[in-house]
C-alpha cells in the first residue's frame, strides 16, 4: 500500500529537565492545558491534516503513551487499519536495541516506512505545544523542490541558545545551522519538525549508521552533513503559536499564555481542534464561596474557594476560605480549607492540608507538589514557604 | 442470575415538556450539564449487567439516534449483544407500544433472556436495580414494580397498591398507592401472555393489559428509597434542574461508585475571564464565561460575555449571550442568541422558555 | 474543490422486490454475497472524497439502522462530520421528499458545503463520481444529472435528453432519452429555490418539481460508461445477481483500487467438507458446504448439508439446506430452513422467493 | 481503580523453530487457520472472559504484533479506557533493560500490575491455539486456596519431552516438576497458563530478579522454587483442544486437524468465538474448473483449480488445472496453472508458476514456500521437486 508521506512522530524524550513532572512518565504523556496530554497536540495536528500511517515512536516509559493513546480512538485513528502503529523499540534478528538519537530511531524504523514506499517522511515531535497544517509545510517542500524542510519560527533572542538556530537567504534556503549557539547571529529556531525526500533520508540514515563518531541525532549529524553536501535544504517559516514545554519554567509559564489568550486548543484560522482521551466526570461545581477568575477548570471539579489564573485539570476539589493563583492542579487533587498556593504545580492525587501555605517568589521556578513532598515538609513542621 | 435484556420505551414517556420537545423527544432532553436523560436510564442499565437493550424510539428521534450512535459510548457495541434500535414506522399503530412489541418481536425472541427489564426515559437516578432483579427472580414473580413512596400528587400518574409482603392489590390511575417508577421487571413467556390478551381486546397500551390482567399473575412492587427526579413537564424539569444545586442532591446523583458514562464530547475545558463571577452554578466544559452566573446550570460550549447576567437559570449548548443581557428564571435552549439588549424575567414557578434555533429553511425562504 | 454534500434519499428507491423487502427497506437488500446495496452508495460516495453524508432513511429502516450503527465500519464516524441519520418520523408528509428535505434542513443548512450530491440506493457500481463534480463544477451548472445509454425500456424510469454539449433540454417519464440513474449534483442554493417553487405548488416530489422548473437553470447531464446493476424489482435483482457469476462481471465490480468497505462481520472462513460440489458461484464467509452448489449465490453463515442442491439460486445468510433439499432458481431469504424433502424448483424468467422468517410472536401465539 | 485480576498475555516469543514463518513477524503473529493470527485465540479469550485489563507484553518484532491489534478494535478492547496495554519493555530511569525469561518479563512490569491492585495475575501465552473460559480457572485457583494454579493437559506420550511435565495427587495438587523431560512418569503438560496470589508472586520475582543464576523462567525458576518452598501449587485440569504450534510440522499439523473438526474456531461448548482484524475482501468465487473438498477458503479467493484438505487465507488465486493438497497458502498467493503442490506452507503474496511441482513426502516436514525459494529453485532449473 503506497502512501505519498509517511509520519513519524518521536516520543521517546525523557524530558529531564521537567524534574518530577516526568519521573514516572514520559514527557509527551505530561498533563497540558487542564485536559491534554502534551503528545495530544501533535497527533490532532496529524489527523486533522490527514497524515497517515503515522508512527509513533516511543522509548522511554514508553507504556505511559502507549496507555494513553490507547485504540487511537480519540482521535479518529480507528476509521480502518494501520492508520496508526505504535514503534517501541524491538529486537531485530540479532537482539534488542534501543533507538540512541532521533535518527537512529528512525533508522531502526526503516522497514516500517518503506512497507509504504513513500516519496516524503514527515518527521514530528511529541513534546511542543502548536496547531499546524502539515500539507502547507509539503505543499511548500514540493514547491521548492527541496531534498529536505525545516519549519522554523522567530524565538525571542534570549532563547536562542535552547534551540537549533537557522541561516537562510531571501529564498527559504538554508545557508547555515548554530546548534544551541551562545552568542547567535539570528533568531530563527528550527521546530524540530522536517520533511525529508525518503530517498535521500534513508541513504544519509544508512551512512550515520555506520558512523561510530555520530550521535544519530537529525539536528547534530544528519542536517549538518547534508548541508556540507550542498543537498537543497528549506526552510519552511511557520506562524502562530508554538512552545517547546521542555522546562518546569517553560512548562509553567505555557499554562500562563494558555490563560492570557496566546494559545487556544481550538484555532481559529485553520479549524485545527485538539483531542484527547475522555473521561467520565460530571459536571463541574462553583458552590458558595467558590470565585474562580481568568482560570481554566475542567469537569469533576468542586470549587468552594478562589481560583485565579490557575488551570485545574479533572476532579479537583478545592475547600472554603482556600486561594489558588498562577498555579496548574492535575487531576484529582485535593485542596484542604485555609490554603494559600501561589506559582506552584500539584501532581495527580496529591492532597493539600488545611492552613498549608505556598507562595514562591517570581524569581524562583515554579514549585512541583507531589505527596511526597508534602509528607516530608510536614515532618519538619508544616507547610509554610 | 439469569439473564435479563432491557427495554426503554419511549412510547410510554408522557411528554408536557412545552418547547423543549419541539425537535426532539423526551429521551434526548438535556439535564445535569453533560446528560441527556436516555443516559441515566442506559447507566442505571449498565449497573444492572444489563448489556443487551432495545429502544423503541417512536417520534422525533433524530437527535436520539445521532446522540446515540452505535452505543460505542456506553459500551453496548459488542458483537453478540448490544444495543438494538428499534425505530418507528409508519405501519405501526399510532401511540401502541403493544404493536411496537408485535411488529419488533423477533429482536426480543432471539434474546435468550428470560425477564425483560422496561424502562421509559424519565425516571432519573443513579443506581443499580440487581436487588430488585433479585428479588423478581428468587420469588419467581411473573411481574415486579418499582414504585416511590412519593406522596406529591401528579396528574397522569400510575400508583400501586401492595400489601405488607409487597404483592400487588391494586395498579391505577387514581393516586391511592405508591408512584409507580415506569420501571417494572417481566417474565417474557408472561409478557407473550399479555399481549395475546390484548389481541383479543382494543388496549393499546400494555400498561393497560397490566392493569386488569396483574391479578392472573404473581405480581409485586419493589420500593425505592434513593432521591430521584420524576418528571412529565417544563415546570416540574425546572424544579428538579435547580434542585441539583445543592451539592449534597449534585453528590448524590454523580455518585463516585457509579459513573455516569454519556456521548463523548470534545470540549475544551471551560475558561473563566478576568470578569466572571460564578456561584452557586454547574457548569459543563467548553465555556468562556466572563458574565455574572448564580444559581444556575450551563451545559457545553456556552458564552456569557461580561457584564451578562445569568440567575437562576439553564443554558442549554452552544448558545452565546451577549454583554449587557439579563436572563432570570429563564430555560434557554441550544444555540440561542441573547443579544445586549434583552432582559429575559420569568417567575420561579413558571421560567420562561426560550425555543431552540427554529428550522432555517423557513428562515430563508 | 468545493465542499460536496451527499444525501441518500431512499425515499426515492422504487420498490417492486416483493418478499424482499418484508421486513427491510430497499437499500438493506443484501447483494453479492458480503454486501447491502447501501454499500455500494456509500462507498461511491467515500470513493468521492465525500465525507458528509446524510440518509432519508424513511420506512423499515431498522435492519438498516442496525446495519449502518455509527458509520465506524465505512470511517464515517469523525468527529466534525460523517454519518447522519435523518429518520422518518409520523409529522413527515408521507411519500413527500420535499417535506423530508424541509423538516431536515437545519442538517444540510449547517454543512458548509455548496453542492449536494444526490443518490438512491438501486443504481449499483463501483466508481468515483469525481469527474462529474468536476464537470458540475467547472461548468457552474445548477444540477448535473447522471445518465446511462440504456436502450431498454424500463416502466416509470426517468429519461434525459440532452444536447450534444450535455446541455439537458427534456426530463421526463417517456423513455425517449438517456436512462436517469437516480444519481444527481444540484447546488444548494438551487435546491431552496426549487422547494420554495414546490411549495407554491402541490407537487411533493423533489424529481417532479425539477421536471417542470429545470429550464430556468444551467443543467447539465453526465454519461456513465461503466457497468453497473439498476434495479428495481425482484425479477431484476435475481437476473442481475446472476450476471455477477460471470467472471468479468465480478472483477468489474470488485475492483481491486476500489475497496467496498461493508459492516464488519465475525465470520470464520468457509469450510467445504468431503462432498462438496461447487462450481460457478459467488460465496461469502462462514459457511459449511458438504452439497452441490452451481451457478449461485451464497451469503454468509449458511449451511448446505451433503446430498442438498443448489441450482441457480440465492441464498442469504444463516439459511439451513437439509441433505436431500433441492432448490433450483430460488431466492431464500434469511434465517431460512429447508428441510430434506423440499424441492424448491422456480423458473429463470421467474425465480420463486422464499420470505424470510415470519414474525415469531404470531406463531409463539 | 481495583481489579480483582490482571491478566499478563506474553507475546514476545521468537519461535525459532517455525523458520521462515518467523523470519520477520513474532510467533504470536503468524497467520493460522485461514483467517486469525495465533494471538487471536488468547485475546478472544480474554475479552469472552472478562478479563481486563489485559497487559500484552511484546518484545521480538513487537511492532508486527502492535500493527495487528491495532485499536484493539477487532477485540471489543475499545468500549472504554485501559482494557488492553501494549507493554513493550519500557527503560527505567536508569535505561533501557529487555525481558530476560517469562518472569522477568512480569518483573519488570511490576508498576503495570501494581495500579489494579489485584488480588491474582493471570499469565498467558500467545503461541497457543485454544478456547478457554479462564473464569474456571480462576474459580478453581480459589477454591482450591491455592497459591498458584496450573492449566494442564494430557498430551500424547511421545511430545511430553517437548512440555513441562507435572506430578499431581488426587487432590490436584502438584507434588513434582520435571522440565521437558527425556523419560517422563506423567504425560500431564503444563499448558503455560497460570494464576498466581499477586503479594506472593512479586514476592518471588523480586527475589528471584536478584538471583544472577536465575533464567528468570516460570518454568525453570519460579514454580520449582516456590514447590521447594511448600507453597500450594494445583493443577487446573483442561478439557478440550490445545496445541501449541512451536514447530513447523505442529503449525502443519494443527490446519489438518482444523480440516478434521478438532478444533473450530467458534466452541459451541462455551460459546467462545475467535476474533481478529477484518480485511474488506470480496466474497470468494469458485470459477469453470473449480473443485474445493475438505477445505477452508475466506474471502477474495478465486479458484478454478482443484483444492484439497487445505487451508486457503484471504486472496488466494489458483488458476486452472492445478491441484493443491495438504497445503497451507497465505494472503494474497497466486498459484499458476499446471501446478501441483502437496504438503507446503506458501507464504503471503508469493507466486507460483505454471508447471511448479512440489509433493514433500509425508516422512519429511512440510516445505515452507517464499518468493526467495522460488526463485533460486528457477534458477537451478525448474521446479519439481
Amino acid at each position: 500500500m503506497k502512501k505519498e508521506c509517511v509520519t513519524m512522530l518521536l516520543a521517546g524524550g525523557v524530558g529531564k529537565r521537567l524534574g518530577k513532572l516526568t519521573s514516572n512518565i514520559a514527557k509527551p504523556a505530561v498533563p497540558f492545558g487542564g485536559k491534554y496530554r502534551i503528545i495530544d497536540f501533535a497527533l490532532s495536528n496529524c489527523m486533522q491534516s490527514n497524515m497517515t500511517p503515522v508512527g509513533v515512536v516511543t522509548q522511554y516509559q514508553a507504556h505511559t503513551i502507549h496507555q494513553h493513546i490507547g485504540s487511537g480512538n480519540a482521535w479518529g485513528f480507528d476509521h480502518s487499519k494501520n492508520k496508526l502503529t505504535l514503534l517501541s523499540p524491538f529486537t531485530n534478528v540479532n537482539g534488542g536495541e534501543w533507538y540512541e538519537g532521533t535518527a537512529d530511531a528512525i533508522t531502526k524504523n526503516i522497514d516500517y516506512i518503506d512497507q509504504f514506499q513513500p516519496e516524503y517522511v514527515l518527521i514530528l515531535s511529541g513534546d511542543h505545544i502548536y496547531h499546524m497544517d502539515y500539507n502547507k509545510l509539503i505543499a511548500h517542500h514540493k514547491n521548492m523542490q527541496a531534498d529536505v524542510t525545516i519549519s522554523a519560527i522567530h524565538v525571542p533572542w534570549e532563547d536562542t541558545r535552547r534551540f537549533g538556530i537557522i541561516h537562510r537567504n531571501t529564498q527559504f534556503e538554508i545557508t547555515e545551522f548554530e546548534e544551541k549557539p551562545m552568542h547567535a547571529k539570528s533568531n530563527l529556531a528550527s521546530m524540530g519538525i522536517y520533511v525529508f525526500n525518503w530517498d535521500i533520508l534513508k541513504e544519509y540514515l544508512n551512512k550515520d549508521n555506520e558512523n561510530i563518531n555520530s550521535n544519530h541525532d537529525f539536528g547534530k549529524d544528519i542536517l549538518p552533513k547534508m548541508l556540507q553536501q550542498n543537498k537543497k535544504l528549506y526552510v519552511f517559516p511557520f506562524q502562530g503559536y508554538w512552545k517547546d514545554v521542555g522546562t518546569i519554567e517553560s512548562y509553567w509559564e505555557a499554562h500562563m499564555e494558555l490563560l492570557d489568550g496566546e494559545f487556544t486548543e481550538f484555532n481559529q484560522d485553520s479549524h485545527l481542534f485538539t483531542y484527547t482521551q475522555n473521561l467520565d466526570f460530571p459536571p463541574h461545581q462553583i458552590m458558595e464561596g467558590g470565585h474562580v477568575t481568568k482560570s481554566i477548570v475542567n469537569d469533576g471539579c468542586t470549587i468552594a474557594g478562589i481560583i485565579q489564573n490557575s488551570v485545574l485539570f479533572e476532579n479537583v476539589h478545592v475547600n472554603k476560605y482556600s486561594t489558588i493563583s498562577q498555579s496548574v492542579i492535575h487531576q484529582g487533587a485535593t485542596i484542604g480549607r485555609y490554603v494559600d498556593l501561589e506559582r506552584v504545580i500539584i501532581q495527580e492525587n496529591v492532597i493539600i492540608p488545611d492552613y498549608t501555605s505556598i507562595k514562591v517568589p517570581v524569581t524562583e521556578e515554579p514549585l512541583i507538589l507531589t505527596n511526597e513532598y508534602i509528607l516530608a515538609e510536614q515532618k519538619v513542621g508544616g507547610l509554610n514557604i | 442470575m439469569s439473564k435479563v435484556m432491557g427495554i426503554i420505551n419511549l412510547m410510554t414517556d408522557r411528554d408536557d415538556f412545552s418547547s423543549l420537545t419541539n425537535d426532539r423527544c423526551v429521551a434526548a432532553i438535556p439535564f445535569a450539564s453533560n446528560y441527556r436523560f436516555i443516559d441515566f436510564t442506559l447507566n442505571n442499565f449498565i449497573h444492572s449487567e444489563i448489556n443487551e437493550i432495545a429502544i423503541f424510539t417512536h417520534t422525533k428521534s433524530r437527535s436520539l439516534l445521532n446522540y446515540l450512535g452505535s452505543g460505542l459510548d456506553w459500551g453496548l457495541n459488542t458483537y453478540k449483544k448490544g444495543l438494538y434500535i428499534l425505530p418507528s414506522s409508519p405501519d405501526i399503530i399510532q401511540q401502541s407500544d403493544i404493536d411496537y412489541f408485535i411488529k419488533n418481536w423477533d429482536c426480543i425472541e432471539k434474546s435468550n433472556a428470560e425477564h425483560l427489564l422496561i424502562s421509559g426515559s424519565t425516571f432519573i437516578t443513579n443506581t443499580s436495580y440487581q436487588s430488585m432483579m433479585e428479588q423478581h427472580i428468587s420469588n419467581n414473580n411473573d411481574m415486579t414494580f418499582l414504585v416511590t413512596n412519593d406522596t406529591q400528587k401528579r396528574s397522569n400518574s400510575i400508583s400501586v397498591m401492595s400489601d405488607v409482603n409487597g404483592k400487588v392489590k391494586e395498579i391505577s390511575y387514581h393516586h391511592n398507592g405508591a408512584l409507580f417508577t415506569g420501571v417494572y421487571m417481566i417474565k417474557k413467556e408472561c409478557l407473550i401472555q399479555l399481549i395475546k390478551k390484548a389481541k383479543l381486546t382494543s388496549c393499546k397500551q400494555l400498561i393497560d393489559v397490566i392493569i386488569t390482567e396483574f391479578k392472573q399473575y404473581n405480581t409485586e412492587s419493589y420500593v425505592y428509597v434513593d432521591e430521584y427526579y420524576y418528571m412529565d413537564s417544563s415546570t416540574q424539569y425546572y424544579h428538579c434542574s435547580m434542585l441539583l444545586l445543592n451539592r449534597n442532591n449534585y453528590q448524590n446523583l454523580m455518585k463516585k461508585n457509579e459513573i455516569i458514562k454519556s456521548k463523548e464530547s470534545h470540549y475544551s475545558p471551560t475558561k473563566y475571564g478576568k470578569n466572571a463571577t460564578v456561584c452557586n452554578s454547574l457548569l459543563g466544559s467548553g465555556c468562556q464565561l466572563d458574565g455574572s452566573i448564580d444559581h444556575s446550570i450551563l451545559f457545553q460550549g456556552i458564552t456569557i460575555e461580561k457584564g451578562a447576567t445569568i440567575k437562576n437559570s439553564i443554558i442549554f449548548d452552544h448558545c452565546l449571550i451577549k454583554s449587557g443581557a439579563y436572563i432570570e428564571n429563564a430555560i434557554v435552549d441550544k444555540h440561542s442568541f441573547i443579544s445586549s439588549k434583552e432582559t429575559i424575567i420569568g417567575s420561579i414557578k413558571s421560567p420562561i422558555l426560550i425555543a431552540k434555533q427554529t428550522n432555517k429553511l423557513s428562515s430563508v425562504m
